[in-house]
């Protein structure tokens, strides 16, 4: 018996990647989540990444997370989608509520200049640019679903959505981006 | 040809466009309305009412006749204002609203029987008889009204939709509007400015005057290159904001590519959807007209819009004109115009002494007529010596200005009369954070405007906590309008007061006449001011006729308040976002190209797309591969995806308490390891929602929903969290999407599953009916196992994460081959169900109670829970419809989801009604149509023999009453 | 309609999904004696106030918050914004 | 004065001179035997059929603003009887009985026009719901057909069939349906009411209920107080705010729901269409405007005006259905305050104070109900009995637990 093949949530065995113009849209296929949850009174715990405050999205070592409620985080594990994130972040942060999410989500990153990247996100969330500077994440409206946008660094922006939605959120991106290239 | 010299228009490059068929000439800078007017075309359209011929009125976007279908095919844009179109090379227009040639129209017939046609003659006639309103009257009345006609084709535009937020949002690129922009700009404030003109400057472009001893468009070039140049400022050309809505939250729309020959690939339209921490609306002022008799002649049009043709546009309407003007401002026409070579027949004012300013005639008196059935030849001018006719082409009229003050009032806010300027100002308690400046704000002098729009700026971002300073501003004439009211010429004969729908002052007398006064009563009952143009150049007019005909002040007669939007907005930039085949997310599930390569024929599950049947060849119906599908389960095994069940997983010390408050049945006492059915209710008792609990852990619960209900039941859960029991512990969080969940289902469901799972222990024993447990399977892939069923047989729903939903189906088809693997989709799921007896969305829709299913046990007695008491109130008590089994007697008659059911010998009527059919199939395993219904008294009714009566269908079936199971009533089969 | 959320700012009341009247956070006991009048009234009579107006609003596309929001049914004025948790727990909708 | 094609051709000779107001404007007497507060359709109806139908006399209707400017002076001018719930649908075949011979009856043209609405279905579950509800009605004595895929094509073909997310599997068509002038309507009743001796008194606001004893006995109003008999309350949209006055808890909220038109065009549009998958529902006015609407906003409002996320929503939903209306333009949009009750359907019935009574909870259908409304609201205040179709509409239907709740979404307001 062979281990049974995985396939990323865009349907192909390899995640897609696709420029248009200046924008780079790639499905990152490898990224790991698990969301935390504070038990009443527990302490915040140590997991290797400074868990930020509302609206906020920090990195750590091989570690990111990002709030997604109160008393409650994603936690991002770059790279390590195959690997049991939450059963390693239960035994982090013991005594929290802790659910495995890497499959839960299909996550875009998107990178194009500043100017570019704030052009797209203008045809995609309705969130004020000056609030969403690099190290800032929130969940949003988009396309009658929600998203969590990241703004991991100037020029670089992830969309992370519903798995089973992935094929509307990017042809939304694309057609997005493809709205933008055309000269006005 | 009656171009002028000078303008803002690029003599150098010539563009082609048709109207009518016919071939033109025009220059960049050019509107279509401005270039056929250099062409010297009079006759553009028709009116609404009585087809009479009409011309270019005005300048703007309140224009009331210059309407014309654009472009055509697919592109076709019908009642598009030819003063808003701006020329560009190819151009086609088509006059509308008229049969036969535009010179000839033959439904201009109905202008001979206007007097038939007065103002609400179709409340009183067209009633005999009954039955020919809608076979000859409505139809011939359809036929002759509308305007311009639709393609009937998709747009095959695209469109785009975008957010910006800004600190101040500034209306109008006028004097006050550019003064405000460029404050607000160098106080580092994000501005944005939006105007509806292509080009920035407002009236400034319509005037001669100067700035700084300069012509105006100096500095608006000056300012505009100074703001283009700043990061904080976006300049929006093309854009006409057309709503202010909450907490500012404006509407606007770009006309992106409209101006262009080919928008082919390009975005046309761009709908933005701006957030502005305050905004400045400095959107001017729309002249009005003076109505006299035929005052509807095509030449005759705003004296300011004469102004605007002569001097941006080098276009004069005729070579010969006359003004008729209560105000100054008339005469500055007659002066620009006069300096342009036009000739001046006379300037009509009926102010006492008022005298020529410049090389042209004045005559104090009143216009009381006008010739010229397809074009103006001449007034009849009424002075203190007598009538007279004056010879001239066109005739400017000026009755004073009303400043644009719509989107103040789109909060309802009612604008205020000014007696001193005879108009209406903006409301005092319109949007918040919306200041008033330039003409909007009875500021209409240049200077006044440019000082207004700078102090409007520094206020509005005074209250964003920006200190702003008024720039230095270029001197400016600040000259007075001295106007003298006057708001028609009195006489005989019909002088129009809104023009695109034919509301005469005769109109409003009649309305007066029948007690039709209350300004409302006055608009519905005459149509005033509900054409294309809104009444931009009606509304005040019709009042002050009112007021005159009541002998009650403007005020008092009534204002009446501005909606959305500004001017008409097209509807594929309003719906141009997710239409066609994106109008929804689409949500597949893991399997799905799996299931598409296995030949599955997709069904639309609310958002998600499901398998409904997998066709095999040689199957030539739906229900052929159906019957195949369960029998294959009943038989070996089958697989179904079912991950589209809403999952929640439920964390906390507190957890089961919590789902103990939330299902009507008990949940606490759920063993870890162990899965119970469980029943949601609405709070008003009604059955709502079922599932699965599974208990993973002490602290640590799977809840399942069904599809329809998985976002609302999660937002239900979270309100009873954080509303009704925040003391309790415990946390949710949706996995729909992460675990790929499939059912194996039949006799050799555990057989199959033996053989991919990890070591596991699947006998009865160790792993019973209604067990759950986390697992490996196929070599270390973290699984979920639960022993539930659905569809009656031997079943398990397998959970594995979502990637690899599909190699599971793929394992287990490859597993199952010699077991009869076989997948099923939807239909087949709905038959197994049916037959089991399992509710679903059909019968529970929101309308039925836990008693009505037969699962009244199961609401908990002992405990407090969402819906306990209120599902025990005497109206749901005493319902005494339950859920059965019905069995056509007949067994080759059909079972219909929809039909109503009757005792036999019965009435078929609504009083003798027993109840409905809710789902029905055909059963393979019975051999017959089967349904499920709520049958009054049904418990006690087995065997008995009702009728199911389809009307709307003709069918009426004898069906047999018998237990809500058709298989396996005993559940040996699950057990097993 | 922007909606001042108490941990996020102002924000699209499109990502919300509306309820009704904060007095849901008031839910009877449904042991008590009397609980099915007190029901009745709870799940279906409302003030339906012209001006104030206590309400529930669910942060759907957001961080999943209940919100008692304070708003003006006649102008849609947003006075404030509080989690609805903290609300109940510090008694409850007045 | 009777209104005929000859007498429009008369007075059209003779220069309109003859037109007589179509209604009076009394001053108000200081007391009445009946006060209907509000001058909308209800209102208005209801005092046309005490008077014409059950010959009662001293009436008169308060009205705060003018005539007609209730939601009978907004809304999208559909009527219809498709309802499937047996406490709903032979009221509302009622209604539309009163419909077909409305015009005739007060001699007035309010373009009752029945060119038909068709519901239009997308999946098995949504047709199997509908044939229930179709039977319903021809149960009811109402008509009903269920039209499949081809069906609807030869009836609208310029839907989208080919590309659209929610295909198009059929749809109900109740053939009898249609349009009527929504302010003829008003002024319909207003004049026939007038002609019966009904006071109408425009601007004149009920500021105070006067009860003694558990007994209305009149009315407070911007125009001084005035005695009463019996009060019946048509004020739909400003129901709460009234019944306050008395003291009373409503379950009902007040919401906002925007309407739309677009430019007058040529026919284009056949009868009324409504979207089953998206929020969205059309006609065309004789006047040639695409009439459109969908959802409510959703949240408590009495501030007559909505917001662009739900003209986007709907107009996306126009354009999601028939593709072809995009380069028509967005006219108008207009939103009012509606009463939306706790089941989505009304109440005609008494109060427990003695001589009030309510007619309020019309959701967003309160047009297609004026006629049957006003004459069961006149019944009621007539005989004290609720007239037969309208026995399900009471006040304690919520308490005891018989609610009519159409779309089976529960006590939640917004989701009706």
């Amino acid at each position: 018996m062979t281990d049974p093949r995985p396939i990323c949530a865009l349907g192909a065995a390899a995640p897609q990647t696709c420029r248009i113009g200046a924008v780079t849209l790639t499905e990152n296929a490898d990224l790991g989540l698990a969301s935390l949850a504070l038990r009443r009174g527990a302490a915040v715990p140590q997991i290797g990444v400074a868990l930020p405050g509302p609206g906020g999205w920090a990195e750590g070592s091989g570690i990111a997370a990002f709030w997604t409620g109160p008393e409650q985080w994603m936690v991002e594990f770059p790279g390590r989608a195959a690997a049991d994130v939450a059963g390693e972040l239960i035994a982090a942060a013991p005594g929290c509520s802790i659910t495995e999410q890497t499959d839960g989500f299909v996550a875009f990153e998107i990178t194009a200049s500043e100017p570019q990247l704030l052009a797209l996100l203008s045809r995609l969330v309705n969130i004020d640019p000056a609030r969403l500077g690099p190290g800032t994440a929130t969940r949003t409206g988009f396309h009658h679903m929600s998203v969590f946008v990241i703004r991991r660094a100037a020029d670089r922006l992830a969309l992370i959505g519903m798995r089973s939605a992935a094929g509307t959120i990017w042809h939304a991106l694309v057609e997005a981006a493809q709205r933008q290239e055309v000269p006005a | 040809m009656t171009r002028l010299a000078g303008g803002l228009i690029d003599r150098a490059r010539n563009l082609n466009f048709t109207f009518d068929g016919r071939t033109y000439a025009g220059h960049p800078g050019d509107t279509l309305a401005s270039a056929l007017m250099a062409n010297g075309v009079r006759l553009v359209g028709r009116s609404f009412k009585y087809h009479r011929p009409r011309g270019v009125f005005s300048a703007g976007s309140e224009e009331p006749n210059a309407l014309v279908e654009l472009r055509s095919g697919a592109r076709k844009e019908p009642n598009t204002r030819a003063t808003m179109a701006e020329l560009y090379d190819g151009l086609e227009a088509a006059s509308q609203n008229h049969v036969g040639p535009l010179g000839f129209d033959l439904l201009a017939v109905n202008d001979l029987f206007s007097p038939f046609f007065a103002a609400g003659f179709y409340y009183k006639t067209f009633m005999w008889p009954r039955a020919f309103w809608e076979k000859l009257y409505e139809p011939a009345i359809r036929r002759a009204a509308g305007l311009g006609s639709l393609s009937m084709q998709p747009d095959p535009d695209t469109y785009d939709k975008r957010f910006l937020h800004c600190d101040l949002l500034v209306i109008g690129g006028g004097a006050a509007g550019l003064s405000a922009a460029l404050t607000a700009a160098r106080a580092g404030a994000r501005v944005i400015l939006a105007d509806e003109d292509f080009c920035l400057g407002g009236r400034l472009l319509a005037e001669s005057h100067l700035l700084d001893d300069a012509p105006a468009t100096e500095w608006v070039a000056r300012v505009q290159a100074e703001l283009a140049a700043l990061p904080n400022v976006r300049i929006l050309p093309r854009t006409t904001v057309f709503g202010a809505f909450d907490h500012g939250v404006y509407g606007a729309v770009e006309r992106v590519a409209d101006h262009l020959p080919q928008p082919g690939a390009q975005v046309r339209q761009t709908l933005w959807r701006i957030t502005a921490r305050g905004a400045v609306l400095a959107a001017g002022a729309i002249e009005r007209h003076i109505p006299f008799q035929n005052n509807d002649r095509p030449g005759i049009m705003l004296a300011g819009a004469m102004r605007a043709y002569a001097n941006r546009w080098a276009a004069s309407p005729a070579r010969r004109v006359a003004i008729f003007t209560n105000n100054d401002d008339g005469h500055r026409t007659a002066l620009d115009l006069a300096a342009k070579g036009v000739e001046i027949a006379a300037v009509i004012d009926p102010r006492e002494g008022v005298r020529t300013q410049g090389d042209y005639p004045v005559i104090a008196g009143l216009v009381e007529n006008a010739k010229g059935r397809l074009g103006l030849t001449a007034i009849k001018v009424a002075a203190r010596g007598g009538s007279q006719w004056i010879d001239c082409d066109a005739l400017g009229v000026s009755g004073g200005w009303n400043p644009n003050v719509h989107l103040s009032s789109h909060h309802r806010g009612r604008p205020v009369w000014d007696a001193a300027l005879q108009a209406f100002l903006p409301a005092k308690d319109g949007p918040p954070g919306l200041v008033c400046a330039g003409a909007v704000a009875g500021q209409g002098g240049t200077a006044a405007a440019l000082r207004s729009g700078a102090d409007a700026a520094v206020v509005a971002l005074a209250d964003l906590g920006i200190t702003a300073h008024a720039p230095d501003l270029p001197r400016a004439e600040d000259a007075a309008q001295n106007l003298h009211p006057l708001w028609h010429v009195p006489g005989k004969g019909r002088a129009w007061v809104d023009f695109q729908n034919d509301v005469t002052v005769k109109d409003i007398t009649l309305a007066h006449q029948e007690n039709m006064r209350p300004v409302e009563h006055l608009k519905r009952w005459t149509t005033l001011g509900m054409a294309t143009d809104q009444g931009k150049t009606a509304n005040v007019t019709a009042l002050a006729v009112m007021s005159e005909l009541t002998g009650k002040p403007i005020p008092e007669t009534g204002t009446t308040i501005f909606r959305p939007p500004y001017s008409g907005v097209s509807l594929s930039v309003l719906g141009g976002g997710d239409t066609g085949p994106h109008f929804r997310p689409r949500r597949l599930t893991p399997t799905h190209e799996w299931a598409r390569a296995q030949g599955a024929v997709f069904v639309e599950a609310g958002p998600w797309m499901r398998a409904q049947y997998f066709p095999r060849p040689g199957e030539t119906t739906w229900r052929e591969t159906v019957d195949r599908e369960v029998l294959a389960t009943r038989k070996g095994v089958g697989i179904c995806d079912v991950t589209t069940l809403g999952k929640v997983d439920v964390q906390g010390p507190d957890a089961g308490e919590f789902l103990d408050r939330i299902y009507a049945n008990a949940m606490k006492s759920l063993r870890v390891g162990m899965v119970r059915y469980g029943l949601m209710l609405r709070e008003d008792g009604t059955a709502w929602d079922d599932g699965t609990c599974a208990r993973l852990g002490d602290a640590h619960y799977v809840v399942t929903t069904t599809t329809a209900n998985a976002g609302p039941v999660y937002r239900h859960m979270e309100f009873c969290r954080q509303c009704l029991w925040p003391e309790l512990d415990v946390q949710l969080i949706s996995t729909t999407d992460a675990w790929a969940q499939i059912a194996v289902a039949g006799p050799n469901a555990r057989r199959l599953l033996e053989r991919i799972v990890d070591g596991f222990d699947l006998s009865n024993g160790a792993f019973p009916f209604m067990a759950c447990a986390e697992l490996t399977v196929c070599g270390g892939l973290r699984a979920r196992l639960f022993r539930i069923s659905f569809s009656g047989e031997l079943a398990y729903e397998i959970a594995v994460p979502a990637r690899y939903g599909q190699a599971l189906a793929e394992r287990l088809m490859e597993q199952g081959a010699d077991l009869g693997a076989t997948p099923y989709g939807t239909e087949a799921l709905g038959v197994m169900r049916i037959e089991k007896g399992h509710a679903a969305g059909n019968e529970l829709n929101g309308q039925t109670t836990a008693q009505m299913l037969g699962l009244g046990r199961m609401v908990s007695t002992r405990k407090d829970a969402i819906g306990a008491v209120m599902s025990r109130r005497e109206g749901l008590a005493a319902e005494r419809r339950v859920l059965v089994g019905l069995q056509p007697v007949d067994a080759a008659d059909p079972v219909v989801a929809g039909a109503h059911l009757f005792a036999e010998g019965a009435p078929q009527d609504t009083s003798s009604d027993q109840g409905w059919i809710s789902s029905a199939c055909f059963s393979p395993h019975v051999g017959s149509a089967i349904g499920l219904g709520f049958l009054m008294d049904g418990a006690a009714r087995m065997g008995e023999v009702v009728v199911g009566a389809n009307p709307l269908q003709g069918q009426t079936v004898r069906l047999r009453v018998v237990p809500a199971h058709f298989i396996d009533p005993e559940g040996e089969r699950l057990r097993d | 309609m922007l909606i001042p959320h108490p941990l996020l700012g102002l924000r699209d009341a499109q990502e919300f999904t509306y309820l009704g009247d904060a007095a849901l956070l008031n839910r009877p006991d449904g042991m008590a004696e009397g609980a099915e009048a007190a029901f009745a009234e709870y799940v279906y009579l409302r003030d339906n106030p012209a001006g104030l107006h206590r309400e529930l609003w669910f942060h759907e596309q957001g961080d999943r918050s209940w919100l008692v929001v304070t708003r003006d049914t006649t102008t849609h004025q947003i006075l404030g914004a509080e989690l609805a948790r903290d609300v109940k727990l510090k008694g409850g909708a007045a | 004065m009777h209104f005929s094609g000859l007498r429009v051709i008369r007075e059209a000779l003779t220069g309109h001179k003859g037109w007589k107001p179509l209604w009076r404007n009394p001053e108000p007497q200081p007391a009445y035997d009946y006060i209907i507060v509000g001058g909308g359709g209800h209102g208005l109806a209801t005092a046309y059929y005490l008077a014409k139908a059950f010959g009662r006399a001293r009436i008169a209707v308060l009205e705060k603003s003018w005539l007609g400017s209730g939601n009978v002076g907004r809304n999208t001018t559909i009527i219809r009887s498709n309802y499937l719930l047996p406490g709903n649908e032979p009221f509302y075949e009622f209604s539309m009985k009163l419909w077909e011979g409305l015009e005739q009856e007060f001699n007035f043209n309010a373009m009752v026009s029945q060119r038909g609405i068709l519901n239009l279905c997308h999946t098995d579950a949504q047709r199997d719901a509908y044939r229930r509800r179709g039977n319903a009605m021809l149960l009811a004595g109402a008509d009903a057909e269920l039209l499949d895929r081809e069906g609807v094509r030869a009836m609208a073909p310029f839907l989208n069939f080919d590309n659209a997310r929610f295909p198009i599997k059929g749809g109900l068509l109740q053939r009898r349906a249609g349009t009527a002038r929504h302010d003829g309507v008003a002024w319909g009743y207003a004049r026939g009411a007038d002609m019966q001796g009904v006071d109408l008194i425009q601007n004149c606001e009920v500021t105070g209920l006067r009860i003694k004893a558990g007994r209305v006995c009149g009315v407070e109003t911007t125009r001084g107080p005035i005695a009463a008999g019996k009060v019946g309350v048509a004020v739909a949209g400003a129901s709460s705010r009234v019944m306050a006055m008395a003291g009373m808890r409503l379950p009902i909220e007040s919401h906002v729901l925007q309407a739309f038109v677009t430019e007058g065009l040529k026919p284009t549009i056949p009868g009324v269409i409504t979207f089953g998958a998206g929020h969205f529902y059309v006609s065309q006015s004789d006047k040639g405007g695409l009439v459109f609407g969908g959802d409510i906003d959703g949240y408590n409002s009495y501030a007559q005006r909505g917001n662009l996320p739900v003209i986007e929503d709907v107009t996306e939903g126009g354009m999601a259905l028939m593709p072809m209306i995009g380069r028509a333009r967005l006219l108008r949009v207009w939103g009012g305050a509606i009463d939306m009750s706790m089941d989505g359907s009304p109440i005609i019935d008494r109060t427990p104070v003695e001589g009030l009574y309510l007619n309020a909870g019309w959701c967003y259908g309160g047009f297609k109900a004026t006629p049957a409304s006003g004459y069961a609201f006149a019944h009621l205040l007539a005989t004290g009995r609720p007239h037969e179709t309208a026995a399900a509409y009471r006040l304690d239907r919520f308490a005891r637990g018989h609610v009519i709740d159409e779309k089976g979404v529960g006590a939640q307001p917004n989701l009706h």
